[in-house]
């Protein structure tokens, strides 16, 4: 369809740097650039990192964290008014009562519900609900693995130190110890729910290294890790009948009026336009990250829903948030073609020897360097030392020099570790086996968000949150492999807690939208006045024709 | 001698003991089975009615896996077919004839299937027996450690190997391809009227107690005329004679428990093969007393 | 001079029907019954062979299509093998069980089947009588 | 400064993937047909973004946006081709001339059960999705499927039992249910291969003796001093020991790699 010629899906002047670097190639196999020293990691973070470079990010006004800087797209959902109107909604009709309301069915919500029930809870006092399907989430989309130490040369402790370094010392070393200790027990759990991790021949578990590991601790499930992992937990929830409601987001908490506990829920039918009360003892937040909001102009990896709603409902309820300043952008995102821009190109590419390439072909960054790290060196190679490939629709971009994975780990090995990879390039005419992949950093995860102890709980009773939608456990950046592992460590923990929780429960709280009033006012006491509605749910792409066409007829 | 063959979803099942000793068997004789490197059910049952085409991609599909198997030198100019299944047999030779005789109905069928090769039409379906005869009963009766001298063996033949005509790889009203197999392996083949009557095929799974009725009759007609054990080579057959001996005893308390069990187990036997290749243990009714009763599991 | 016997048009379309989709030729059956003789079901049926042959040759749909004998019938072949006119009974018993499952009327219900049933029968029985009794 | 504009035409260059596509930008164009009603789109659009341009805002029929989910399954046909295409709406470009619908939902119930007590043998398939018995091998499951599965080859190897090849054949299924939608024998192939897949990853391998023994280990509370000691560092002495730890890296990363 489109009229410039293609060659191999590439159009010329690609193609032209294409060939310098396949002349490069084989000098490459084995000698990579030297990594960073810690000094040199700063530098280039200060000078090419979204998040240090100035711009974009403002101070948050009101609420627990008054002053504290967030990127402006979440600030100016925090500024932003109910979604609801609580004349609207009658509180005194409440549809569901529940012992356990969790909010999201990703990795972390599903395992939250199957560690609440596994801990006492009947599956009848549990109500999961989600935004879209159950399972629509950024979970389904991790693609690179899981970590764990498992293996013999490594350790929770060093987990542990990979981590925290990674998260440049800025981790909650608690909730971090929690994570890495529990990760061999987590991997455990799912294993024996029946996911397929890539084994040896002999049966062992296939381990990779990733960005900023010092040990090989990856699980992979081919490059479906999320997917796998999600689709086989949510086999078992489904098994014991849990309760689900789909298309149901949670868009407003309700409140006890005297203690603030969180006691409960309005779910907008978003089919239907119906609202439903849901009363509950305790509430389980894991609502996943914000990608959707394309911070600072990124395009995202996120699923389409990945609107930031935990953080805007928790806030609002008056829960702590913790580094929200940080955001983390995957090195690797597709920059071409433009039908998948933004769409991840996982790490386990990097893992197993594929390299980033200027356009004159020459390697000038170590692979594996920490993800902000990685990611900041390839905008600099781009728009600072201008060494980045330009797309027709005028975006830079750095090569990823794919076909370098079957000349170290034999033929086929693409095919059969990237699957998914090589099916989405395909579908747009590259062939990733023989052809680089042009990649540039994405939006791909919510660093901070509701600060929370080891066990899930926040400065709120009754409010618990895990997965992406907490902060604090990995600082101000992730290493890959922790966040499916987060979801599942902290969902399983979250779920547990709230079961205790519910267990010391005795008198039953009432349920209002005091919160609200009290959010009220501390926009009149700063002297501000509220702009937009929030949560929003789902982004908007219609284009501005469309919606300067649109006529508001409900 | 490599020939392609075809296994059926319940020798991979419910009767690993058939495909397991038949291999075995073969190879004694030196034919090698080579198994279709990727088949689909056979289509059982044949579709009787004459527009039905859409039930015939199933074997259709498996022939076409035959003319791959030659194109990629698996097998060298081969285009039988070998089955062991009495069902899996009929379905897909019946299949194949019609196909053969009727080519408009042949170029619907390779348009249907589409991502296929087209089905030429070349390929011939084989049950194991003929295999057997055309090796010839001397060289059956060479490889004898232990002949069967010492069982009185009915051989029974249900209806999918015999009928219908075009199909059956014996005269379909005095079939003697299994009599002569056993003879020629030292046994004492009992006379058996009932040999080729219908064991309920299928209707067990609708009407297991008509099914226990049929197995009853045939049973007691193969034991009045004294024989101790017998032989088919149908899987479903061999459920419906064996496992469904359960009801029968429950109906008829003076009726004694007759082990039957698939030709090529007691071929492997004669063969003085391997006892786990034989696999005596998986059938329903045992026939391991008897055989040890007969002395041939003494040197175990 | 024998009597013609005028079939009126819903039952010579019938007849037609299963004429075309049992390809037999069911006008030239002689009603020996050596089918009905050879039947190893015949003690379960409630229509013999021979007395669905005539009743299709007269388009009697309803009393074929509610009888238990098209669905007892095997497909054993024992009276195609016999049949002095080389008719397939067979066929036009697989044609009667058409005509009721091409109405979405099945036979079996599979989601009510026995659990310990389906872990006993072999494949190939499950095979088959999904296909002789399901649409 | 200089710095402020790098995160300007970053922004630019993606301005279109954010914010929607911007009708003087475009230079070709195609025609679809959503749902009968036709509607001049960018040619270069997947079909989920020709949708919004269109003006369609998704609440079904919309996930991932990345081909992992399975929830923008569409079927469509070409202009003059009587054939019935599918595809994952956020993964195929327009072409001009497409008639199409998306599929919001595909109604099947999931077997219930117990994964502790289900049996692992042959016929454990046909015990809970006794249909695939029902399968014809027409293969309309292998040509409806977006992800290129040999969909009808592992409801066969179900048939007869075979997880493993369950497993591996259907690993890629993202349960988007155009097979069970087109399927002549009504099976709902990715709930039989779902239920292969867990059997096969719970049963098909033995314990991995490495993770069991970690996992006692940390129950036993091995690693609690360490612990102590890393949670007791502040400051540059825990940056001193990542910096070790990290020059070990190569030691431990290098051996099985290259061939």
């Amino acid at each position: 369809m489109s009229e410039y010629k293609l060659i191999g899906g590439y159009p010329e002047d690609m193609r032209k740097s294409i060939e310098k670097l396949e002349k490069t190639r084989d000098r490459r196999v084995g000698r990579l650039p030297k990594g960073m020293t810690l000094e040199e990691r700063e530098e280039v973070l200060n000078l090419c990192h979204p998040d240090y470079t100035p711009g974009g990010k403002r101070k948050i006004p009101i609420g627990v964290n008054k002053g504290d800087t967030a990127p402006t797209e979440v600030v100016e959902l925090l500024e932003a008014n109910p979604a609801i109107d609580t004349k609207d909604i009658d509180l005194s009709n409440i549809d569901y009562e529940t012992d356990i309301l969790i909010i999201g069915g990703g990795l972390t919500g599903t395992a939250a519900a199957l560690l609440a029930n596994d801990n006492g809870v009947p599956v009848e006092k549990i109500l999961l609900v989600n935004k879209l399907r159950h399972g629509d989430s950024n979970s389904i989309m991790a693609q690179g693995g899981t970590q764990a130490a498992d293996s013999p040369v490594d350790s929770p402790p060093i987990h542990y130190l990979d981590a925290i370094g990674g998260g440049h010392f800025t981790n909650k070393p608690d909730v971090l110890k929690a994570l890495v200790e529990e990760a061999p027990i987590a991997l455990k759990w799912i294993v024996d729910l029946g996911v397929l991790f890539d084994r040896t021949e002999d049966g062992d578990f296939v381990r990779l290294p990733g960005g900023g590991t010092s040990r090989k601790r990856m699980h992979a499930c081919k490059d479906y890790t999320g997917l796998e992992e999600l689709r086989v937990i949510r086999d078992e929830f489904r098994n014991r009948k849990i309760p689900v409601l789909e298309f149901c987001p949670v868009v407003e908490l309700l409140t006890d009026s005297v203690t603030d506990k969180v006691t409960g829920a309005v779910l907008w039918e978003m089919e239907t336009g119906d609202y439903k009360i849901v009363r509950a003892k305790a509430t389980i937040l894991a609502t996943g990250g914000f990608g959707r909001l394309h911070i600072r102009g990124f395009p995202t990896t996120n699923h389409y829903g990945a609107t930031a709603d935990g953080i805007v409902l928790a806030y609002r309820a008056g829960a702590k948030l913790k580094d929200t300043d940080t955001v983390q952008y995957h090195p690797t995102g597709a920059a071409y073609p433009q039908q998948i821009i933004g769409l991840l190109l996982t790490e386990k590419l990097r893992s197993m020897g594929a390299q980033p390439i200027n356009k004159e072909g020459e390697a000038f960054v170590y692979p594996l360097e920490p993800r902000d790290v990685e990611a900041s060196r390839i905008i600099k190679e781009c728009y600072i030392n201008d060494m980045g490939v330009t797309t027709p629709t005028g975006m830079k971009g750095i090569w990823l020099d794919t076909p370098l994975i079957d000349i170290i780990n034999g033929p086929a090995t693409i095919e059969k570790s990237f699957p998914g990879m090589v099916r989405m390039f395909k579908r747009f005419g590259i062939d990733m086996i023989k052809d680089p992949v042009l990649i540039f950093p994405t939006l791909h995860y919510q660093n901070g968000g509701v600060e929370t102890d080891p066990e899930g709980r926040t400065n709120i009773k009754g409010l618990f949150v895990a997965g992406e939608a907490s902060g604090g456990v990995h600082g101000k950046n992730r290493l890959m492999g922790n966040s499916t592992l987060d979801c599942i460590v902290f969902g399983r923990i979250s779920g547990k807690t709230a079961a205790s929780y519910i267990k010391g429960y005795k008198k039953k709280d009432k349920i209002s939208f005091r919160h609200l009033e009290k959010y009220g006012k501390l926009f009149k006491d700063a002297g501000i006045k509220a702009k937009g509605r929030a949560p929003i749910l789902l982004p908007e792409y219609r284009g501005k024709a469309v919606l300067e066409r649109m006529i508001d007829v409900f | 001698m490599k020939i392609p063959y075809y296994p059926g979803c319940t020798l991979k099942t419910k009767a690993k003991n058939f495909e397991r000793s038949s291999i075995a068997v073969a190879e004694m004789l030196g034919v090698e089975l080579v198994e279709l490197p990727k088949w689909n059910c056979c289509g059982v049952v044949h579709s009787l009615t004459s527009d039905d085409l859409i039930h015939h991609l199933a074997p259709i599909r498996n022939l076409v896996r035959v003319q791959e198997m030659n194109e990629e030198k698996l097998v060298e100019d081969e285009f039988r077919l070998v089955t062991l299944c009495s069902m899996c047999y009929n379905t897909l030779k019946r299949s194949n004839l019609r196909f053969i005789e009727n080519y408009e109905e042949r170029e619907k069928i390779n348009s249907i299937m589409e991502r296929e090769e087209d089905y030429k039409g070349n390929v011939k379906v084989v049950h194991f027996l003929e295999i057997l005869r055309d090796i010839g009963y001397d060289k059956i009766s060479d490889k004898i450690k232990k002949p069967l001298d010492k069982l009185k063996i009915a051989v029974y033949y249900g209806c999918n190997l015999l009928r219908p005509k075009e199909v059956g790889i014996d005269d379909p009203e005095n079939p003697d391809i299994l009599e002569t197999l056993f003879e020629s392996l030292g046994a004492e083949v009992t006379l058996f009227p009932y040999k080729k009557m219908c064991c309920g095929s299928y209707q067990t799974v609708l009407d297991k107690e008509s099914v226990a009725d049929l197995t009853y009759n045939i049973l007691s007609n193969a034991k009045e005329h004294h024989a101790e054990i017998v032989v088919t080579s149908c899987p479903l057959c061999a459920f419906n004679l064996d496992n469904r001996q359960e009801i029968v005893r429950s109906k008829h308390s003076e009726f004694k428990a007759i082990p039957v069990v698939y030709f090529s187990q007691l071929m492997a036997l004669a063969f003085g093969l391997n006892i786990e290749i034989c696999g005596f243990d998986s059938n329903y009714i045992s026939a391991l007393p008897l055989l040890k009763k007969k002395g041939y599991l003494k040197n175990k | 001079m024998s009597k013609m016997i005028d079939l009126s048009k819903e039952a010579d379309e019938f007849l037609k029907k299963i004429e075309e989709l049992s390809g037999e030729k069911i006008t030239s059956c002689i009603q020996c019954g050596i089918c009905s003789g050879s039947c190893p079901m015949i003690n379960e049926m409630d229509l013999t062979p021979a007395q669905i042959m005539l009743m299709t040759l007269l388009g009697q749909k309803e009393e074929l299509l509610k009888s238990k004998s098209i669905w007892i019938c095997a497909s054993c072949y024992t009276c195609t093998v016999r049949c002095p006119r080389e008719l397939d009974l067979s066929k036009v018993a697989e044609a009667l069980r058409q005509v009721k499952l091409r109405l979405s009327i099945d036979r079996i219900d599979i989601n009510k089947m026995d659990k310990a049933d389906l872990e006993e029968l072999p494949p190939i029985a499950l095979v088959s009588a999904f296909r002789k009794f399901t649409g | 400064m200089v710095k402020k504009d790098i995160m300007e035409e970053i922004a630019k260059a993606n301005k279109s993937v954010i914010k929607g596509v911007d009708k003087k930008d475009i230079e070709h164009w195609a025609t679809i047909y959503i749902m009968g009603k036709a509607y001049r789109v960018p040619a270069d659009l997947t079909i989920m973004q020709a949708m919004e341009y269109a003006g369609y805002k998704f609440i079904r029929s919309c996930g991932c946006r990345a081909g992992f989910c399975g929830a923008c399954s569409t079927i469509y046909r070409l202009k003059g081709d009587y054939k019935l295409q599918t595809a994952m709406a956020c993964q195929t470009r327009v072409e001009d001339g497409m008639y199409l619908v998306q599929l919001p939902f595909s109604p099947a119930e999931k077997p219930i059960y117990d994964i502790d007590t289900v049996e692992y043998e042959e016929n454990s398939f046909l015990k809970y999705f006794p249909e695939i018995a029902r399968c014809v091998s027409c293969n309309t499951c292998t040509k409806a499927c977006p992800q290129d599965l040999e969909v009808m080859d592992f409801i066969q190897a179900a048939l007869r039992g075979d997880f493993k090849k369950v497993a591996e054949l259907s690993f890629d299924c993202i349960q988007c249910g155009l097979c069970a939608i087109r399927c002549p024998a009504e099976i709902v192939q990715y709930n039989v291969a779902q239920f292969g897949r867990i059997m096969y990853g719970k049963y098909g391998f033995k314990e991995n003796e490495f993770l069991e023994k970690r996992v006692t280990e940390i129950k036993e509370g091995k690693f609690d001093k360490e612990f102590k000691r890393l949670l007791s560092l502040s400051g540059n002495k825990i940056v001193d020991v990542y910096k070790k730890q990290q020059a070990t890296k190569s030691k431990y990363l290098k051996k099985g790699g290259k061939k």
